[in-house]
């Protein structure tokens, strides 16, 4: 294991976003040549039975991923004690994918003005969100829209239309108004 | 360089040499006399200070004026022995709470130092704070607890708030500008060619008596005017330096 | 390596948050002491030098992090949210918090004789604190606490409870007695 392998296993496992050659080799400051042949030493090294982690290529680039033979133990604690209240984060950034989902994470983030990204991991935890694809914007990050789990959570019996329209929760105008600017404004950054 | 602390600014007074908390805690200690610490070299010294950094510290810069604030206080206490006041505070429960607030500070200040220290030790340790980069496994179909919708409709309210606007109504706005005072007392000396202090300054409040106090001694700096008292609290006799005195006074 | 090891790293891996041991054990429905065992063994193969992640305890639980070598390189993938030092009202902050917590604003404020609301909507934005519901107080004032990421920034590997006593982090508690005494003295005197 060369340091380079090193410094591309620790990139691979601190993104929360699959990485391209480019970027490795830019954050890493070595030939896209070095950084291909380190992915293929790190691959050797996280293969499917050989790790609990493995390499994984995909349209975005590499990422890791729970090995195959840990799918089941891994549904498991996504599964394990859901009664546990939701934090006013968790449950802002719900009510944000909920109602203008999917979104990625700085989407997210910029609706709420603080950092999703404890409270997005918290609720692909829970299995009340799940990545919905990739966004057409530069680096296409992964979106995010809510699961069944989280229908049957909030007894949403025809799923996201059962949700309280937002005109009825902001009977003021200037908040509906605010809420419509917001979200158009999210919206165009996507479009 | 940071706003600096003010408990790190180093004193160079006549009194006292040393950092500022020592100064605080030898105050406390009655080992210094406070009505012989020179507050304002204080400031001068903070200012300085405050002058050779490039950015302002809001947070640091008001912790500098709290504790400015409360010296001042008690010095003014200190030098004008039972003079009124407006709430009469138990002097022992003061100090009492006085040095328990400083102990509990102190306690927290060396949480926060050694917070600082494992910091720097251990380095940057980095993970990952959001999901992993490909999706976990789906989780099984299962019993889940029920939650309402109406709090997500709250949730999603909440974020359309506007921001809370910092409310400073507390703070009384009592803006008496110096030049109202200074106008004023010049368009008397021109009528009158004299008064007196008091009369000029009846039925204001105590803080417009101290800016016409303040703008009657810069009248004085300035040349303009002669002041009498012919003993203590009596009244400020306040008159006009004759212009050919005044051109003399000039050159 | 065990099919027990893989499966403890895929948890580590997928977690959002440090886990247990009772946690890993329940979740992967084997013994405790068996999974102690894939924690040493996991440890030994993500070791500093060995590995470019490295298994660290950390908030009373296991996780895993980049390895020391490759922070720098990781802190440019990261650069939006770049390695600003603390300022001394944040730790101060922190602090309270952490000995005190949960509290609410104003709580914080008392203690420190400033206003903490500009450090504390700093922490929150880092990931140190987060709210930890309301106080029953006039008002019901949010409560904040501290959060895993301060414990693993920190590196409390059992959470606060790793945190010095207050007592031995305040040598001079009879000097303070000696003041408070004095103080008593000076004011009985002026009256």
């Amino acid at each position: 294991m060369t340091e380079l392998t090193h410094v591309v296993e620790a990139l691979l496992f601190i993104a929360s976003e699959p990485l391209t050659v480019a970027e490795l080799a830019e954050v890493a400051a070595a030939p896209p040549e070095r950084v291909e042949r380190a992915l293929d030493a790190l691959a050797e090294r996280h293969a499917e039975g050989r790790s609990g982690v493995v390499v994984e290529r995909v349209a975005g680039g590499y990422g890791l991923r729970a090995a195959a033979s840990t799918t089941d133990v891994c549904a498991r604690l996504v599964a394990r004690s859901p009664d546990r209240p939701l934090s006013q984060a968790a449950l802002e950034t719900l009510a944000v994918i909920a109602y203008a989902g999917p979104l990625s994470r700085p989407e997210i983030t910029r609706v709420r003005g603080v950092s999703a990204d404890g409270a997005v991991a918290g609720l692909v935890d829970r299995g009340l969100i799940e990545e919905a694809g990739r966004g057409g914007t530069p680096g296409a990050p992964v979106l995010y829209c809510t699961t069944t789990v989280f229908d049957r959570v909030f007894g949403l019996e025809e799923g996201l239309a059962s949700l309280p329209s937002i005109e009825s929760l902001a009977p003021d105008e200037a908040r509906s108004d605010a809420l419509r600017e917001r979200l158009a404004v999210v919206a165009a950054e996507r479009g | 360089m940071a706003t600096p602390s003010v408990f790190s600014l180093e004193l160079d007074l006549d009194l006292f040499a040393g950092p500022f908390d020592l100064l605080l805690a030898l105050v406390l200690r009655d080992e210094v006399d406070l009505a012989e610490v020179p507050v304002a070299e204080v400031c001068v010294a903070y200012l300085e200070r405050l002058g050779a950094t490039s950015d302002l510290d809001l947070e640091a810069a008001t912790e500098f004026l709290v504790l400015v604030a409360a010296l001042v206080e008690m010095k003014s206490r200190l030098l004008i022995p039972g003079a009124e006041d407006d709430e009469p505070l138990d002097a022992l429960e003061a100090a009492d709470e006085l040095a328990a607030r400083l102990a509990e500070y102190a306690r927290i200040r060396a949480a926060a130092a050694w917070l600082g220290d494992r910091r720097h030790d251990l380095g940057r340790r980095l993970f990952r704070v959001g999901p992993a980069p490909l999706a976990a496994p789906r989780p099984p179909d299962r019993e889940v607890m029920s939650s309402d919708p109406a709090a997500l409709a709250a949730a999603i309210t909440r974020l359309l708030r506007p921001a809370l606007a910092v409310d400073l109504s507390h703070l009384p706005r009592r803006l008496v500008p110096v030049r109202d005072f200074l106008a004023r007392f010049r368009r008397l000396l021109d009528e009158r060619g004299s008064f007196t202090f008091d009369d000029a300054v009846s039925g204001l409040d105590r803080m417009g008596i101290a800016v016409a106090f303040w703008a009657l001694l810069d009248l004085y700096r300035r040349g303009e005017v002669l002041l009498a008292q012919p003993e203590a609290f009596a009244a400020i006799e306040v008159a006009a330096v004759t212009a050919s005195f005044r051109r003399e006074a000039v050159a």
